[in-house]
């Protein structure tokens, strides 16, 4: 199987330990990722809302160099995922747009043709390799674990076809495959807040707040993410929710964190020392920790 | 060839429980299609006889559609069935005659699918439209002329 | 000159109809009567405000008799509508009715064509095609078929059970199958009915028992309509009657055997009652079921798992030896001249919709485990005991689930504004509990409904204008503990509530029972993709459907409350007593016949006739056709290599000259 | 005292043409069909800090009510979950309708003073035109330096957690083609005036 991979603003900076645990994850799966060459920012929410054509062209370009790399397009950030998801939806459906886009790549020698498959790893996880070949390859099994799934927003919606909208299983299936125990979070697929931590603290807060609060109250001892926003969010603004809420400390990990563990590979590969609230403590309690 | 106001001509012949009624249904729910259309009621599709195609051609039109109730839910209960063999055939001939497929056409389509017609129509309409007229009673004329010019020097 | 036969000199009149502004307002009606009247043939041509109306049939029938018309064009509505009108019309003007020829230009040209130029010149050219056509009809007689006084109604809910009763009342032989093991359908779960909650049972069971007892009512429960042959006036239907392992003609339902059954407690959900409560494997679905006879289910049966039971019940029926394991499905044969389809509706699944968490929150219900809920007869004998064994302080009612939803099913399922509204008067009358009805808007129309509406707005019921988004049991403050909490926006109030509640009720929409495509092919009907059947006309045929002699009603036509559905299966039954008292059907004389001195005998028809119409008349070597059997497809005229059948209506030469017609454009 | 204030609204006032414009933008297709069910307020994570809930927008919207729509917080607190637009019974795309009027109310610079999203959105704009790329700290600290330096320190504690875990990159990334990106971006004409064919 062989994949380009769309990286992302967020995993070369606050999301890296995504980025450092999701390589190696695959890697010991057997799945060759090569990079996709000088690729450009998604363009996230923020450009959609200066011009959105524009955006689309943005989008466009990684799609288009994409096509050219061949084989599908994996993108583990929620946003970039949706952006690029969005983008080739707009391009299928509004022949104005594909129009612009096209005479806009055009100009700089690229083409795209829409041949692209856009991919989140939960889905290449679960639907390409297979959770029983995950299960097979687990050597530290996550015994005793109690993990909360959070997918957040933007993966499974509203574009992805992978999962239910609804009620997403692919992270619960991958979870109970290395042996954790899946907690019921019926948060799984609520709004972190996005940039709104920044933007509008007092907002973007409160919603990490009612997360962490769910979590902990089913008796999680870790949050598994997908998504380096919604890590981000969970895990940087604890010391707020404690200081306007309520004490919290929750470890909030990314599901390739765990599956690395799981697969036993060496920790420090899997950038798993990176989190503000550290994960090592509860590891160590549930004898998980190993070198 | 096609001058500018040139308009597809389509023979629509439907079958009277289903297509027919669909295209009531059509018109109730005043839904828009192309005007090209001209629909010709029998009672089952059945009743479609391949002369019927070759004369509607013959006299001038670009195309043409049957429309019946789905395999299985014919009124009389299999006349669809036997219209589908002689279809498929005639089909066959019209290719070797140098009638484009798009220009004869069969379709299912119940009671309750108005909004199925008007697909139809405007689909077949736009095809036809792209393949320009068919004019075939002026070349059925150019070829007696022909015959006629061919004894002549024959003589 | 001409006569009634119509022959002699071509004298056609054509007639275009305004239809008010519906042909009108796109076809220039004026344009279409004048160029009408170039063609040859025609020697009068009018356009009309209304040709349906009296003034415009007796425009007709005048003419006939001034201007001696012998053939008239009718261009107007689609002949589906109106041809009887019409041929009506000229019969009583003293022509023979198969003169007329009917032209669609209103569904099929002015509702359905933007520019009005191009609507023109389609009537143009449809109007032409049937002056060509009109010369080639021949006056032609109808056919009489007699019919058979037996009447087939399937599916014995209130729809069925009132037109069964209807009927037989009337004198007539009346088939009820019903597939459950006891009619009453839906309307015998009910408690109570809107607006006057009176009892469903009390007004319900008297009827049941009445169809049981009635001398011309047959009634076959557990029992499935696998086959229909024939035509209006008379079908032959067989039908399975699955073994109820009990004989309905020794049972008394004196639930002896019940009682003796190896199984001590009740352990298996029971159906009537949704699966609150529990039955055993020989049970009565309910006290009134109707026959009051005991029914055995082998699934949950010992002695049909492994023979090896004590059969304590059979001891118990001691020598009326009702039960019989050995028991088998039976087939049985039935001649009628008509059909009702009185199949009814499928509840909504409100797994579909999640966010009410149906299956997942054990105190969330569906309306219809309410009805069981509250009822007397119900499992918890009437107490609104929740699952979790606890009487509820607060209940919230979830309006429009599974309905006006492009997700689900886009329609509004009618009744559940007003069975809401009755339970949440019920809910309080039996708790005392705070009820919250969300809903999008309310639909009250119909007799005393909206008063209904304003008694609840009296009981203190709150109405809060909004769709729930989602019930939760992630809770924010403590008195939401241990609650389940709706969340909706007010709408009215400008914002999003969070109300915590003891117990959710859905109330679920109406849809097409599973199986209606199954059953739509049966009978030979339409029927839409939601799965309900197609009248023939939805304002002016509602209970007709476009194979004569099969009628509908109730809410296998669409969803529709019990005093709509009684109407209708009253309409349905008034339908099926027109043409048994008529005495017979006529039909389209459309049927196909051999032109003997050209049939080559090569049979090629014979083979193709579903209706084994054809025969082959050896000592001649001729086919014959027996019009009697003719349907009128006209699949063999087509298919004669010789040509040498026609059919009435659709002969060759009409057919190729209305094809001719819309093609020759001046 | 509680000021009083004239809430009337006079068809006069109204932009007539603001439904259509929004309906004529790829998303924008469905506005008219909503029911006003509140389905979108109610799914919403953050419609209990608006000013103005989804369904009201969707509401003033179609009637023309272009002032206050553009004003309105609800803009710039959407996270983009697409909860409302996944739920819509009408399935109208909500979010796409506020990204519409994110953009009109940014070009007409009428956004509510003090809110940051609409600088966040321009200088991230203008940031990947230049880099290609972004970095999200940098960049968020920017904007606060911009629009309120007490929330710039406040962010500090963050930033110290950030360096610490070795998560906060401190120059932006850059892509190799940037002169490649600037012309493509350049050679799309804006799309403010795009609309669906």
């Amino acid at each position: 199987m062989k994949y380009s991979y769309f990286p992302g603003c967020s995993l070369k900076g606050t999301g890296r330990a995504y980025e450092e645990s999701l390589l190696p994850v695959f890697k010991a799966l057997g799945v060759d990722m090569t990079e996709l060459d000088d690729w450009n920012c998604c363009g996230a929410t923020a450009y959609m809302s200066v011009d959105e054509v524009k955006a689309a062209a943005l989008a466009g370009r990684n799609l288009a160099l994409a096509e050219k790399a061949g084989g599908d397009l994996m993108a583990p950030c929620a946003a970039c995922y949706l952006v690029l998801m969005k983008t080739q939806k707009r391009l299928e459906e509004y022949p104005a747009v594909r129009g612009e886009v096209g005479h806009a790549l055009g100009q700089v020698g690229l083409s795209y043709e829409g041949k692209v498959k856009v991919r989140h790893p939960l889905d290449i996880l679960v639907n390409d390799i297979g959770v029983e070949v995950i299960s097979k390859k687990v050597v530290k099994p996550l015994k005793g674990l109690k993990v909360a799934p959070y997918y957040g927003c933007q993966i499974v919606r509203p574009y992805a076809t992978f999962d239910n909208q609804e009620n997403p299983q692919t992270m619960d299936k991958l979870l109970r495959a290395v042996g954790a125990e899946v907690v019921d979070y019926p948060m799984k697929t609520k709004c972190c807040g996005g940039s709104l931590t920044g933007t509008l603290p007092e907002v973007g807060v409160s919603l990490v707040h009612g997360l962490l609060r769910e979590a902990s109250r089913r008796g999680a001892d870790v949050i598994s993410t997908v998504c380096p926003l919604c890590q981000f969010n969970l895990d940087c603004f604890q010391d707020r929710v404690s200081s306007n809420y309520e004490k919290s400390a929750m470890p909030v990990v990314y599901i390739t964190q765990l599956l690395g563990l799981a697969l036993g590979l060496p920790m420090k590969e899997l950038g798993l020392h990176r989190g503000v609230v550290s994960v090592e403590p509860i590891l160590a309690q549930r004898e998980l920790l190993h070198v | 060839m096609a001058d500018a106001n040139w308009e597809p001509r389509i023979v629509a012949i439907f079958c009277n429980w289903c297509t027919y009624t669909a295209a009531d249904m059509a018109g109730v729910s005043r839904m828009k299609y192309a005007a090209n259309m001209r629909i010709v009621r029998v009672m089952c599709s059945g009743r479609f006889d391949p002369q019927f195609a070759l004369d509607a051609f013959a006299q001038g039109a670009d195309g043409v559609l049957i429309g019946g109730c789905h395999p299985g839910d014919c009124h009389y209960s299999e006349g669809n069935y036997k219209a589908l063999r002689r279809i498929r055939m005639l089909k066959r001939m019209l290719v070797d005659m140098g009638i484009a497929p798009d220009r004869f056409r069969l379709e299912w389509i119940s009671a309750s699918e108005g909004d199925k017609v008007k697909l139809v129509m405007n689909d077949m309409v736009a095809k036809v439209r792209a393949l320009g007229p068919l004019s075939l009673p002026e070349k059925l004329k150019e070829f007696d002329v022909e015959v006629a010019l061919e004894q002549a020097s024959v003589r | 000159m001409s006569d009634a036969k119509g022959n002699g000199a071509m004298r056609i009149g054509v007639y275009v109809c305004h239809c008010g502004t519906n042909i009108a307002g796109k076809v220039d009606v004026a344009e279409v009567a004048k160029y009408a009247g170039t063609l040859p043939g025609v020697v009068l041509s009018r356009d009309y405000k209304y040709m349906c109306s009296d003034p415009g049939q007796e425009l007709i029938k005048k003419d006939i008799a001034e201007q001696k018309l012998n053939r008239i064009v009718i261009a107007s509505c689609s002949p589906l509508l109106h041809e009887h009108t019409f041929r009506g019309a000229a019969e009583k003007g003293g022509l023979n009715p198969y003169l007329v020829q009917m032209v669609n230009i209103r569904e099929q040209d002015a509702w359905v064509t933007e520019d009005r130029g191009a609507a023109t010149t389609k009537a143009k050219d449809l109007v032409r095609a049937a002056v060509r056509r009109l010369p080639f009809h021949q006056p032609l007689e109808k056919k009489h078929v007699p019919v058979n006084p037996a009447v087939l109604v399937v599916g014995g809910g209130i729809a069925g059970i009132h037109s069964a009763l209807t009927l037989a009342a009337a004198g007539k032989k009346v088939y009820l199958v019903e597939r459950e093991p006891t009619i009453g359908g839906k309307m015998a779960q009910f408690d109570k009915t809107f607006p006057t909650l009176d009892c469903a049972a009390c007004i319900l069971t008297p009827k049941m028992s009445a169809v049981r007892s009635h001398p011309n009512i047959t009634l076959w429960t557990m029992s499935d309509v696998v086959k229909v042959d024939g035509f209006v006036g008379d079908y032959k239907v067989t039908v399975n009657r699955r073994a109820r392992y009990v004989k309905e003609e020794l049972c008394v339902g004196c639930s002896e055997c019940i009682a003796a059954c190896v199984y001590k407690d009740a352990k298996f959900p029971d159906e009537f009652n949704m699966g609150l409560g529990k039955r055993k494997p020989i049970y009565l679905p309910f006290p009134q079921s109707t026959p009051l006879v005991a029914v055995i289910d082998p699934a949950t049966c010992i002695e049909f798992k492994t023979g090896k039971c004590k059969k304590t019940c059979v001891e118990a029926c001691a020598d009326r030896k009702a039960i019989d394991f050995q028991m088998k499905d039976e087939m049985k044969e039935i001649a009628v001249g008509t059909v009702i389809l009185s199949t009814g509706f499928k509840p909504f699944d409100p797994k579909n919709t999640p966010n009410f968490g149906y299956g997942k929150f054990k105190n969330v219900y569906t309306a219809l485990e309410v009805e069981r809920l509250v009822n007397a007869s119900g499992p918890t004998g009437g107490e609104v005991i929740m699952r979790d064994g606890k009487e509820p302080k607060s209940v919230g009612i979830i309006h429009c689930v599974g309905s006006r939803d492009e997700k689900t099913n886009r329609w509004c399922s009618r009744v559940c504004c007003m069975y809401s509204l009755k339970l949440a008067h019920l809910l309080k009358e039996h708790t005392g509990a705070e009820i919250y009805n969300f809903y999008i808007d309310m639909r009250t129309p119909g007799k005393a409904y909206d008063e209904f509406y304003g008694k609840l707005l009296d009981e203190g019921v709150h109405f809060i204008r909004g769709k729930v988004a989602e019930v939760t049991d992630c809770t924010l403050r403590p008195d939401e503990e241990g609650k389940l909490v709706i969340r909706a926006e007010d709408t009215l109030a400008g914002f999003v509530r969070r109300i915590p509640v003891d117990m959710v009720v859905l109330a679920t929409g109406l849809e097409g029972q599973a199986d209606a495509q199954d059953v739509r092919r049966l009978f030979n009907i339409s029927c839409s993709a939601e799965g309900f059947f197609l009248e023939r006309h939805p304002k002016l045929a509602p209970v007709s459907t476009f194979t004569d002699g099969v009628f509908i009603a109730g809410a296998c036509q669409g969803p529709k409350d019990i005093p709509d559905t009684v109407a209708q299966a009253g309409a349905a039954a008034a339908e099926v007593l027109a043409l048994i008292d008529a005495g017979h059907v006529e039909l389209e004389p459309n049927t196909a016949s051999i032109i003997e001195e050209e049939c080559s005998g090569c049979k090629s028809c014979v083979a193709l006739c579903s209706y084994n119409a054809i025969s082959f008349i050896a000592d001649k070597k001729k086919a014959w056709i027996n019009e009697v059997l003719c349907k009128g497809c006209g699949t063999c005229v087509a298919a004669c290599p010789s040509g040498s059948i026609r059919q009435n209506l659709f002969e060759d030469a009409e057919i190729f000259s209305e094809i001719e017609g819309v093609l020759s454009r001046g | 005292m509680k000021k009083i204030v004239q809430t009337i609204k006079y068809e006069g006032d109204l932009d007539k043409g603001f439904k259509s414009w929004i309906e004529g933008i790829p998303g924008g297709e469905k506005l008219h069909s909503c029911i006003q069910c509140g389905t979108c307020s109610a799914v919403c994570p953050v419609s209990l800090y608006m000013d103005l809930t989804p369904r009201r927008l969707i509401d003033l919207s179609r009637e023309g009510f272009r002032d206050e729509v553009l004003s309105s917080l609800t803009l710039w607190l959407c996270t983009s979950c697409y909860a409302c637009t996944v739920e819509c019974p009408r399935q109208i795309k909500v979010t796409e309708i506020l990204y519409t009027l994110k953009r009109r109310a940014i070009q007409e610079r009428v956004y509510p003073r003090g809110v940051p999203v609409p600088v966040l959105a321009r200088y991230f704009y203008a940031m990947v035109r230049g880099t290609g790329r972004m970095s999200e700290m940098w960049l968020v600290s920017l904007v606060f330096m911009r629009t309120n330096i007490l929330k710039a320190l406040g962010m500090a504690t963050l930033g110290i957690n950030l360096l610490r875990t070795g998560r906060m990159p401190l120059k932006p990334d850059l892509i190799r083609d940037r002169a490649g990106l600037r012309k493509l971006l350049d050679s799309v004409q804006s799309g403010k005036k795009v609309a669906v064919s």
